[in-house]
């Protein structure tokens, strides 16, 4: 999870990029419901305005969403995933099986090139896992790779440190795009990271640093070639900004709408908003090693005492969804559990339960300059006064924001997850295993023996029914425990060119700019 | 009535005053004078007697604000110069009339070669090419004696006595019938002085040029003067030939002022300085404005402003003393 | 020095009393217009600052600035709420009440931080001279090439965001100019006959620096004071707007730009017309009260008085003329 | 001359010195371990001691700091921590603009505020004067980024002629320029007419003007090009403001220069980017210093011949 070079200005959507841990290309065939003209399109060049570039061309280096969105079209990946149902399809790889928990066995896509006019071949994947697999950034979603075997040009077997049967869905994330093994050697990692070659829609023209990247279309691709000849991302920090733009016709796509603008955008006959519900989360995280929040009662009163709607309608003008736990509803393996109602009786009442019937002085920290986070702190604080609760809040810039927090110092922190992979492993392990303290997730410092067991043998189980109901189980102790308050479901905000098809919006926030056209 | 048509140049009742926050600073009043062509006057007083003040009014370049002249007439060759508009009196300054600055470590401009400073005026009044009026101003250099090889060079570059030979230069290059010098070397060494003064003598000559020499220095007006002008307080107290006047001098303040003056060959002890100090313009006193620091001040000194008064042929006097006969004139005829 | 105006009058120094002093430089300040309507407007914001509990009182212990509202928010102004609500419904006029007092303090505490600091070091500087002013200078040097508001972030980023660490690093950034100022200053003062008086009357240096020499010093540093008071909240609301001052639910003015600015394009015009109307409001009348203390400080200095002033002194310099003029003829009947 | 603009080429090298020691010793007091930053969120102890020591993160301050020095000799100013490029690639390919922003407000600063405050001295306590100073006062007093923010609510969004961002075409440069330039112009403008006032009052002045030369003469001849001499001075200081200013400038109107780079960097802790960033600053404040000196030289005989 890396920081996302946030610029100066408060994006909106900062949120969404902080604890994102990318997703994987969308179906390269044309999606479902568009159907692009005989005629082809009227534009090929698209502009998306974006609140900051790729960190790293090279897919390993950064898991930022920028990052992956750019390699999700340059690159290509041996599974894909159909974010309707959440089912696992072919990319490079045509068919797959997996005889045990820690072992795939794959069989690669022929004919397919590298921009560079190289064919892809099995031991091109062997060496693209094996580097992502050994990856110190990638590796709460690739680290589990162990070794990997080309057995021919066309077969691989990919081995596993530990059971992990979600191991496909992981297999999607752009981390996992298979790079040019004699190109990358050739020229070293610095070089490829500046020249990067891949086998996906687009390759990569140049960047103009700080400013722009320019991608364009690649006509040898394996899947549907684009209408589009040309991508071009520019960066343009504010949000408002970006909208302006895509409303005065300079831009196509304005990523990231700010919620403030939400209700101008929609009533602007040139710029047509699209929404979706996303993979993310946000939530407040309350230590439950610190004093009087290591209460269970006191974690609950928190939870009744304040109230969500009105913050996803205050500070995110309506965007997003009410969420009772920290796995998303399109995620696999969701069991609705009891809301928390707001109710402020209840909540002292509890507090009362607790022993603390005057309330105390606790903190809330929040990491400049996220505004919709200081809203956040600012409404708890205004809440929490209101049953007694003294709340400082606290500011710091986000590395120390993580730093501070993964050794616990912290009380109350507003933070973000995405479950790129849509698993609820990917939900629930890093966040709340008890191995996950700090850095890797667990800022909430709790966990109990069982959970841990629960969460272990969810990872293991190859069946899925079974695995529903191990993860339905753990589900209704995070309820009852409330290590956390879930503010809201994220929803993806886009404003776009109104004669703009074909996009669809992925909930893991990166999407296939390569399937759009123009009317 | 003949001898004014042959005046250079008339003022009359000429009275400038500053208009500043502290009040009303009156300068200038009622002062008179004449001068013939090719005649120099000298006028002599403290600083802050309005000297400079006088020789800006006639040049019309009193500032204003806060200055203005508020009444009077300067005639010049027979045109009173408040009459005539700006561009007409532009055609005036530094042609028909000069003038010579006290300073000529900040009188030219530090930033123009001083030839282009000297050509500048030559090519603002005379027809002709920049060519000529370089040459010409080459000429002009040579006339004040500064080598020719110096001609571009810069202010900066030149001592305090070759600045103000520049600044004769520039002040004669047009010919002008009435030149101006404001204290033209108060500011030099005193050998340096002597060389400046002699060169403007020898000028004055050449050009046929009448003078203004202001000054506070009683040798100057001796050594180069036809009339004496004294100025107290904005007014001339005494006008006289220099003869006269060194023989006879009538006003107090003027006494006073040859009083000041240490000669070797008396005594120290009648050095006698004029007690206290010039009055503050801006409130002056009433009746004789001299009247505070007057020794024989009578009365009627304190109310009533005396006049101007010829007490010989040619020899003018504002004292009310003087006005009421020569009787009283004659005692301190020794004094002087 | 040869100002014609200064040569027609030379204003009356006062003896150096206290009171006095006070009174002239009072005298002088209230004639600007504009430095009287900066003394006005600051007197206001200080006002709004004291009656900001009384504006807007706290309710159940939650401060008069952090009232949520959530079913009223981002009102457009109205009768109820004069400046409108912000994103979280509370009333903005409450919020720049109280954030009156802030950046008063933000003003307050970096030139406390700014004058104590390059007090001391630029009169050690100053005094000492030879090479610990050298390295002084050097220093001085290398501070002044970084842009004031970068060295002020990177502070900001070496501590913490929060509008303490904003008011260090705002303070250490205007260090270097109190430092050259006042070194100047000492640098003048220290070879005066009454620094040498003091040291052979046996004085420490300590007791010359802070007895005899800093009391001269103070005029300009009571200037670059108000105008670096100006300056410094500028700067720290340039810091907090890009969200390093900020400290929720504090109301500084930067701050709620920077919490407003978000809004801008939606049309909520107000959170970002009102915060930023004042900031620029509390510098331009403290930029005001430096121009006229600067003014009333150094008359040399002055910008002038205006030209309705000026016309009327020329009026009423026209009536006394005439009046003078009548009285002269009657006692010069009088006299005949 | 030469020697002269030698001698301070090499003065440079102690202020640049001393810029980078600065930053450097605010980058190492500054909490948090650079590893981590370097890291991201996820990084385990192994792979922060791995990062440590290749950094060389734990030699003591001054090792550090030399070996800093003498790769910035070579133009190295190490990678960034944020994005893993070298920072002189990044800063470089931002530079350009910040230069263009400042130049361009430096220029529309002297072309109104020279004009202006001729104006104003010559017609000193006229209305235009009380009018321009007043003007001038409001310049200096309203914070550029309130303005360039003023700027957009009223030319994008009531009336939708200009574009809010960006810092590409002509019509994008309006808004920016007016908003970083106008503290300057007002700057400026005070300064020269002050300066003006000033030489108005020489006796030089006054001796072009017992000369007979017209009015305007006497103050483009003879005041003006002395009176600009201090204003070269304030016009070289205004610069440094300006680069400084474009911090803000670039943030609101998303301008992809130095400015906006550098406080994302500093908001990171991206220390070798700031650094890097600040110094390239100092550099071209130093610069543009240096010729404001050699300006002045060439306005001012007397300057020119000390330096001869």
């Amino acid at each position: 999870m890396k920081r996302k070079l946030l610029g100066i200005v408060p994006l909106v959507t900062a949120f969404m990029f902080m604890l994102t841990a990318c997703g994987a290309p969308a179906a390269p065939d044309t999606p479902p419901g568009v159907t692009p003209p005989a005629g082809g399109t009227t534009q090929t060049e698209l502009m998306v305005l974006t609140p900051s570039l790729a960190v790293s061309f090279d897919p390993i280096q950064s898991n930022d969403s920028a990052s992956a969105e750019f390699a999700r079209l340059i690159y290509s990946t041996l599974v894909l995933m159909d974010y309707d149902t959440f089912e696992v399809l072919p990319g490079l790889a045509t068919s797959w099986d997996l005889p045990d928990p820690q072992t795939v066995n794959m069989q690669i896509r022929s004919g397919v090139t590298f921009h560079n006019g190289d064919p892809l071949t099995a031991h091109d994947v062997a060496f693209s896992l094996e580097r992502a697999g050994a990856s110190v950034q990638m590796a709460p979603i690739l680290g589990m790779i162990d070794t990997v075997v080309a057995h021919d040009n066309y077969n691989v077997t990919i081995h596993l440190d530990i059971p992990f049967v979600p191991i496909l869905r992981h297999l999607s994330h752009p981390a996992a795009a298979i790079l040019p093994m004699n190109y990358l050697l050739e020229v070293g990692e610095d070089e490829f990271a500046n020249a990067p070659i891949g086998s996906g829609a687009f390759m990569f023209d140049h960047l103009v640093i700080g400013d722009q990247q320019v991608k364009v279309r690649f006509d040898n691709y394996w899947g549907n070639v684009s209408q589009l000849e040309r991508i071009t991302f520019r960066v343009v920090p504010d949000p408002s900004t970006r909208l302006i733009e895509v409303s005065t016709g300079t831009a196509d796509i304005a990523m990231g709408l700010a919620p403030g603008d939400l209700a101008g955008a929609e009533a602007d006959p040139n710029v047509t908003v699209m929404r979706r519900p996303n993979l993310g989360t946000d939530f407040i995280w309350m230590n439950t090693q610190r004093p009087y929040l290591n209460n269970p009662l006191v974690r609950q009163a928190i939870n009744y005492a304040f109230d969500t709607q009105a913050a996803i309608d205050v500070v995110w003008m309506g965007a997003g969804a009410i969420a009772h736990s920290p796995v998303m509803p399109i995620v696999w393996g969701f069991v609705e559990q009891p809301p928390f109602e707001t109710n402020l009786d209840r909540a002292r009442e509890l507090l009362a339960e607790a022993g603390y019937p005057d309330g105390f002085s606790t903190s809330i920290w929040w990491n400049a300059p996220n505004v919709q986070r200081q809203q956040v702190s600012e409404m708890m604080q205004f809440t929490l006064a209101q049953i007694g609760i003294d709340l400082s809040i606290e500011t710091m810039e986000w590395a120390t924001y993580l730093e501070r927090s993964d050794v616990g110092e912290h009380d109350m922190m507003i933070i973000g997850w995405t479950t790129v992979t849509a698993d609820i492993d990917y939900a629930l392990f890093p966040l709340l295993h008890s191995s996950n303290y700090g850095p890797p997730g667990n800022r909430g410092f709790w966990s109990t023996p069982e959970l841990d067991a629960l969460l272990e043998a969810g990872r293991a189980e190859t069946d899925d029914a079974a695995r529903m109901e191990i993860y339905a189980e753990a589900q209704a102790i995070i309820r009852a425990e409330a290590p956390m308050l879930v503010l809201r479901q994220g929803e993806i905000l886009m404003a776009v060119n109104p004669n703009l098809r074909g996009l669809e919006l992925n909930p893991n926030l990166s999407h296939n700019h390569a399937t759009i056209w123009f009317e | 009535m003949d001898e004014k048509a042959t005046n250079l140049l008339d003022v009359k009742e000429l009275s400038i005053q500053f208009f500043l926050e502290e009040g009303t600073v009156h300068a200038v009043n009622n002062l008179s004078f004449s001068l013939k062509p090719g005649e120099t006057i000298g006028i002599v007083g403290e600083t802050g007697a309005g000297k400079t003040t006088t020789a800006l009014g006639i040049m019309r370049l009193v500032q204003s604000p806060p200055g203005m002249i508020v009444s009077g007439s300067i005639e010049f060759e027979g045109q009173n110069l408040l009459d005539i508009s700006e561009p007409e009196m532009r055609k005036v300054r530094g042609n028909k009339i000069s003038m010579i600055f006290q300073d000529p470590m900040t009188s030219l401009n530090p930033v123009i070669p001083v030839i282009d400073q000297i050509a500048e005026v030559i090519m603002l009044h005379n027809e002709g090419t920049a060519k000529d009026a370089i040459l010409k101003a080459e000429q002009m250099l040579e006339k004040v004696g500064i080598r020719i090889e110096r001609a571009r060079e810069y202010p900066h570059q030149f001592s305090g006595g070759m600045r103000q030979r520049v600044v004769i230069a520039i002040a004669l290059a047009c010919n002008p019938a009435l030149l101006i010098a404001d204290e033209p070397t108060s500011a030099l060494d005193v050998t340096i002085q002597a060389q400046v003064l002699e060169l403007m003598k020898d000028l004055k000559v050449e050009f046929n040029t009448s003078m203004i020499m202001i000054t506070h220095d009683l040798g100057i007006v001796a050594d180069i003067c036809d009339k004496v002008a004294i100025m107290y307080a904005g007014n001339v107290v005494e006008l006289a030939d220099k003869y006269q006047l060194f023989r006879n001098p009538q006003h107090p303040y003027t006494i006073g002022l040859f009083n000041s003056i240490p000669d070797i060959k008396k005594d120290e002890e009648t050095l006698k300085p004029i007690k206290g100090l010039m009055p503050d313009p801006t409130n002056l006193p009433s009746g004789c404005p001299f009247h505070p620091r007057c020794e024989s001040a009578m009365p009627r000194c304190f109310e009533i402003v005396p006049q101007m008064v010829e007490v010989s042929q040619g020899h003018y006097v504002k004292c009310l003393r003087c006005t009421e006969g020569s009787a009283q004139n004659n005692k301190n005829e020794g004094g002087a | 020095m040869d100002n014609n105006t200064q040569n027609a009058t030379v204003p009356k120094t006062k003896k150096p009393k206290k009171q006095s002093r006070f009174r002239e430089v009072w005298k002088r300040y209230k004639r600007s217009p504009l430095a009287i309507a900066g003394l006005f407007i600051i007197s206001c914001i200080i006002l709004l600052a004291l009656s900001a509990p009384f504006i807007a009182p706290s309710v159940d212990g939650m401060p008069g600035y952090n009232l949520q509202d959530w079913g009223n928010v981002r009102q457009f102004p109205s009768s109820e709420h004069i400046f409108g609500t912000d994103h979280l419904g509370r009333d903005v006029f409450s919020r720049i009440a109280h954030g009156a007092g802030i950046s008063l303090r933000v003003g307050i505490v970096v030139i406390t931080i700014g004058i104590t600091f390059g007090i001391t070091l630029g009169s050690i500087a100053g005094f000492y001279g030879g090479y610990i002013d050298n390295v002084f200078m050097r220093i001085i040097d290398i501070f002044l090439a970084i842009p004031n508001i970068l060295l002020a972030i990177a502070i900001v980023a070496a501590l913490e965001p929060g509008l303490t660490p904003v008011m260090i690093a705002v303070g250490i950034g205007a260090i270097p100019i109190y430092a050259r100022t006042v070194r100047a200053q000492v640098l003048t003062y220290r070879e005066q006959e009454f620094v040498e008086a003091a040291r052979a009357a046996g004085a420490s240096d300590f007791r010359i620096i802070v007895r005899h020499i800093l009391p001269n010093c103070m005029a300009p540093v009571i200037v670059e004071a108000s105008m670096g008071m100006a300056g410094a909240i500028l700067a720290a609301a340039g810091l907090s707007f890009i969200g390093l001052g900020i400290e929720p639910p504090l109301p500084e003015w930067g701050a709620m730009l920077s919490e407003g600015r978000i809004w801008m394009l939606a049309g909520y015009w107000h959170l970002t017309v009102f915060p930023g109307l004042m900031i620029a409001l509390i510098i331009f009348a403290l930029n005001m009260i430096g121009d006229g203390l600067r003014d009333a400080l150094d008359p040399k200095l002055r910008s002038g008085f205006s030209k309705r002033h000026f016309e009327r002194l020329k009026v009423q310099a026209a009536q006394k003329i005439q009046e003078q003029s009548q009285a002269t003829t009657v006692t010069k009947e009088g006299v005949a | 001359m030469h020697k002269y603009i030698l001698k301070r080429l090499v003065m440079m090298i102690p202020v640049l010195l001393g810029v980078s020691f600065i930053m450097f010793t605010l980058s190492y007091i500054t909490p948090g371990d650079p590893a981590q930053i370097i890291l991201g969120e996820g990084a385990t102890q192994a792979m922060i001691d791995q990062v440590r020591l290749d950094l060389g993160l734990d030699d003591p301050f001054l090792v550090r700091f030399v070996s800093y020095v003498a790769g910035v000799a070579q133009l190295d100013f190490g990678m960034s921590w944020a994005t893993q490029r070298p920072v002189s690639e990044e800063i470089f390919a931002r530079f350009p603009h910040t230069m263009r922003l400042a130049g361009m407000g430096i220029a529309l600063a002297l072309s109104v505020g020279i004009p202006l405050g001729i104006l104003s001295a010559i017609k000193q306590y006229s209305i235009f004067d009380m009018g321009a100073n007043f003007i001038s006062l409001l310049g200096v007093s309203i914070p550029n980024f309130w303005l360039g923010m003023m700027l957009i609510l009223f030319f994008t969004v009531n009336l939708g002629w200009l574009p809010a961002t960006g810092f590409a075409t002509p019509i994008q440069y309006i808004m920016p320029t007016i908003a970083i330039a106008s503290a300057s112009a007002a700057v400026i403008m005070r300064m020269t007419r002050s300066s003006m006032l000033e030489c108005i009052r020489q006796d030089y002045v006054r001796t072009a003007r017992a000369k007979g030369l017209s009015e305007r003469t006497v103050i483009f001849r003879h005041a003006l090009k002395n009176a600009l001499i201090p204003v070269t001075t304030t016009a070289g200081l205004s610069f440094g403001f300006l680069l400084g200013g474009a911090v803000l400038t670039e943030t609101i109107f998303a301008i992809p220069g130095l400015g906006m780079f550098m406080v994302s960097a500093l908001f990171t802790r991206d220390w070798p980017t700031a650094i890097g960033g600040v110094l390239l600053i100092a550099l071209s404040f130093s610069f543009v210093n240096l010729m404001v000196d050699i300006l002045y030289a060439f306005l001012d005989p007397r300057i020119r011949s000390q330096y001869q």
